[in-house]
């Protein structure tokens, strides 16, 4: 093989992958807004239109805010979604997800929160790993789950305040006292920044 | 303009694939309970096929034959992505139902075996007709089996009720086995009509 | 070409029509005493289910046959017997329609596809039981009340895999079990009418004991083991082999020629193995009848079996 | 240790990755008709696709995450795992002569063999641990090679047998591979 033949070949697989990726990146950002509007769209929407019972007119994963909430471990930023649902261009209600732990691990729950009241409009869970039958009692349980709406948000959600637990699902209620508790406290911090 | 014809019609009956041509068997088995998702999977491998075929055609006398195999696998995985980028923004719920299949158009046989014995010796008209007719096939193919295991497994076809609401699914074909018993069947079928024909064809 | 190989073929050598069919005659005949017990305990449904179903088989045989243009071969009963044994398998009250299905799915994925009775690898009986498991379970599951007054409609297997050994103790004595008073399909409720067909099929050397006995040794010990290291959470070896279809599968599921393997040493793993995954099916997996599934599975791996020793003569 | 014995159980089993995953069939009704090729094909998938996962993995993990570029896996995966045959290729004749004759011939074939790319890209939809992605590709590879030599036991039978014209090769493959997964059924619920 001579020194021409393995230049040849070095630079043919150098422009095909530079062409390329080149390509690829401009795909990827045409599409990136796109690809998280239906990541959205598809994980969030069922829960956020659960928990939001008032009524309104746009659509709210088009109109989220994305809120700085804190920084992890490493230093990054963490980022949140805040959706804002609004009734002819005034805001009734924002919603936004809090995280507690469960039985089975990390689990989501959106609350909606009604501004003008400070008033808990609805929850509801986005994500968990409770077990089937037991702990998703808690979260399919009317009784349970509609204790918090109506709620001023100053009050303590979290476990040992004034919610009680479904009965048989204590450590998948405490997970969403939690989550909601923890939602309802970045809302209030950072209440101006998403209004 | 007979032989851009003769490239694209092969695809169709010829060396349908996967059945005369058994390449790309693995999708062709997971993604056909459902029509809407066998069209789609199909859609994703004709834009795969055709732009791998164009491209490799193109610039066939620029890539060295010993490095041809790494290169056409670039040129397929960046298409492939480009399928499932485009695929998560406009049509989510039809990227989740086939989820791990179109990143798996890569190792779709059909694709490379199309690159290395068809699009890598022959010019660009030739190779995009090819591609046309191979891609359509499949897809076609799919649908078909598609259709079988929708009509008796659930009473649908691509989600509209066609038997009447009192049957009962035949749950087998819509399982994992079925999938294998009824490609099986077909392909037992088209077997016997071959058969058939090509002792037709020797008595004239 | 197929007729100058000289090669071992698989079992079994029945070349002249009439072996088949005299062993076909001993596998009916040896049904018929759990087919009576059946009709006289659950009534019309079973003479229905097992009309539609002999009939259909014959039916799907002859048409197959006459469409791929082979001699038909109805006359060596094996559409009768394997319909009968099907029929005896499947709840006593399942829409008639399904029957239908299972035959047709029995006799072509059975059978059929693979050339014939002889070259079928799978046992084409419980092809279409599981085919029918898979698409149907609801109707599977559904028993009709065999006594005026039942402790409980359910099988007694099926108690056992939902609520564990303590209940079946309450619910079912060994005499129900033996004798068949309870509800369950019609070839499994009469261990002693299974038995009594069993005897027959082994006093006219139509199955090889070896089967039999390490299938039901397998199940025995194994299950006992298990009951012995921790009463209470495992059912005793004498439930496993009275309910939930041991018996048939031993006699007449894991007996059949093509499906199992011919050598000594193969019969006797195929029934141990067979037993042992039986009880594992039932006490840990998902289903109620990891009887059938057990011998199913056990079939794909009669190849294997076979090549341990030669042959056995005079089988 | 007693997690890893049942995700192995199902791995291998209940969610076999050939017969209800559907991934891996072109070498599976290609070499199965006899059982001396697919203990051949066993071998290299068995050996390559343990070698796939790890690297893909330390490669998403390492490489993609932290620079963002996710959305490159397809491209990276099958790049690593194509440079990974070939390097296998060359390291064995070299090293383990005997070893190359044995799996030389089938080692070309895996590169285009999904269960390969499949159980890499799986390894990551499953967030598995670095270990689980392991022991999750060993598991795979097992039950390939468990479904591929049963077929082949068959298909020798078939080969003296009297299957019909119609149905030989690819069709009675293909029942006998639906067959084995009705049989597969049997084993859900174990190892779950």
């Amino acid at each position: 093989m001579s020194i021409k033949e393995i230049l040849r070949m070095v630079l043919v697989l150098t422009l095909v992958t530079g062409i390329w990726g080149g390509l690829l990146s401009l795909v990827k950002m045409a599409t990136q807004d796109q690809i998280e509007y239906q990541r959205i769209k598809n994980v969030k929407a069922p829960a956020l239109e659960k928990a939001l019972t008032v009524e309104y007119t746009n659509d709210p994963v088009k109109e989220r805010k994305k809120i700085r909430v804190g920084t992890d471990e490493a230093g990054n930023p963490i980022i949140r979604n805040v959706f804002i649902a609004k009734q002819n261009g005034r805001v009734v209600a924002v919603a936004l997800e809090g995280y507690g732990s469960g039985y089975g691990g990390d689990m989501g729950v959106m609350v909606a929160i009604k501004p003008e009241s400070n008033k808990v409009d609805g929850i509801a869970v986005t994500t968990h790993a409770e077990t089937p039958g037991v702990g998703t009692k808690a979260m399919k349980s009317e009784a349970f789950m509609g204790q918090f709406s109506g709620k001023n948000i100053s009050a303590s959600f979290a476990p040992g305040g004034g919610i009680d637990a479904h009965s048989g699902a204590t450590y998948t209620s405490e997970g969403i006292m939690q989550g909601v508790e923890r939602a309802t406290k970045i809302f209030s911090r950072n209440r101006e920044k998403i209004l | 303009m007979s032989t851009i014809w003769q490239e694209f019609s092969k695809g169709l009956w010829k060396e349908v694939p996967p059945f005369r041509f058994v390449l790309g068997l693995c999708p062709t088995l997971a993604v056909t309970g459902k029509v809407s998702s066998a069209l789609g999977l199909g859609c994703g491998v004709i834009f795969v096929l055709m732009v791998s075929n164009t491209l490799i055609s193109i610039f066939k006398q620029y890539i060295p034959g010993k490095i041809r195999v790494p290169v056409f696998i670039v040129i397929i995985a960046s298409a492939v992505t480009i399928v499932e980028l485009m695929m998560e923004a406009y049509f989510y719920t039809l990227y989740e139902v086939l989820g791990i299949w179109i990143p798996l158009i890569v190792v779709n046989c059909l694709i490379l075996g199309r690159a290395e014995a068809f699009a890598r010796k022959n010019p660009v008209r030739l190779a995009v007709a090819d591609g046309a007719g191979m891609g359509l096939g499949f897809t076609i193919s799919l649908v078909v089996l598609a259709t079988f295991r929708e009509v008796i497994g659930s009473g649908t076809w691509f989600g509209l009720s066609v038997l009447p609401p009192s049957y009962i699914g035949f749950d087998l074909v819509q399982n994992p086995p079925g999938a294998f018993i009824c490609l099986g069947l077909l392909l037992a079928l088209i077997n016997l009509i071959s058969a058939k024909t090509e002792s037709k064809r020797q008595e004239c | 070409m197929s007729e100058l190989k000289l090669t071992v073929t698989p079992s079994p050598h029945v070349h002249s029509g009439n072996s088949l069919t005299a062993m076909m005659r001993d596998f009916t005949i040896a049904l018929l005493p759990a087919t009576i017990f059946g009709i006289y305990f659950f009534g019309a449904d079973v003479v229905r289910g097992v009309l539609i179903a002999v009939v259909s088989a014959l039916v799907w045989e002859g048409l197959s046959q006459w469409l791929s243009g082979r001699k038909l071969e109805l006359g060596n009963l094996h559409a009768v017997f394997s319909g009968l044994l099907l029929a005896l398998i499947l709840p006593p009250g399942l829409p008639w329609w399904t029957i239908l299905v299972g035959t047709l799915l029995m006799v072509l994925l059975g059978k059929e596809v693979f050339g014939g009775y002889g070259s079928n690898p799978f046992n084409s009986v419980l092809v279409a039981w599981v085919a029918l498991q898979l698409s149907y379970p609801d109707y599977m599951a559904q028993w009709i009340l065999p006594l005026a007054d039942p402790a409980t409609t359910s099988a007694p297997m099926e108690v056992f895999t939902s609520q564990g050994p303590a209940f079946v103790r309450e619910y079912f004595s060994y005499t129900d079990l033996f004798l068949g008073r309870t509800a369950g399909f019609t070839g499994q409720v009469s261990a002693l009418m299974l038995l009594i067909g069993g005897a027959y099929l082994l006093w006219r050397k139509t199955i090889n004991w070896r089967i039999p006995v390490s299938y039901l040794a397998g199940v025995f010990l194994f299950s006992g083991v298990f009951w012995l290291l921790g009463t209470g959470a495992y059912a005793d070896p004498l439930f496993h082999i009275l309910a939930g279809g041991t018996m048939i599968s031993a006699f007449f599921l894991a007996t059949d020629l093509p499906s199992t393997p011919t050598t000594p040493q193969g019969m006797i793993l195929f029934g141990l193995g067979a037993g042992i995954l039986t009880v594992i099916i039932r006490t840990w997996g998902a289903w109620t009848f990891g009887a059938f599934y057990a011998v199913l599975i056990f079939n794909m791996f009669t190849p294997f079996l076979d090549k341990i020793a030669p042959e056995v003569y005079g089988r | 240790m007693g997690d890893y014995l049942l995700m192995m159980i199902s791995a291998i089993f209940a969610n076999n990755i050939l017969l209800i995953r559907f991934l891996g069939l072109c070498p599976y009704v290609g070499v199965s008709s006899n059982v001396n090729s697919s203990v051949g094909m066993s071998g290299a998938a068995l050996f390559v696709n343990v070698l796939a996962s790890t690297f893909t993995w330390l490669v998403y993990n390492y490489l993609l995450v932290p620079f963002q570029l996710e959305y490159l896996r397809t491209v990276a995966f099958i790049l690593v795992i194509a440079s990974l045959v070939q390097l296998v290729e060359i390291v064995l004749q070299k090293t383990a002569p005997a070893l190359y004759r044995a799996l030389g011939i089938y080692l070309p074939l895996i590169t285009t063999n999904c269960m390969i790319f499949g159980t890499a890209v799986l390894n990551i939809n499953q967030d598995n641990a670095f270990f689980d992605a392991v022991i999750y590709a060993f598991a795979t590879a097992i039950g390939f090679s468990l479904a591929l030599l049963i077929l082949a036991g068959l298909r020798e039978r078939f080969a003296i047998g009297k299957v019909p014209n119609m149905m030989n090769g690819f069709p009675i493959a293909l029942i006998s591979a639906g067959l084995m997964g009705l049989c597969f059924q049997g084993f859900i619920g174990l190892g779950q």
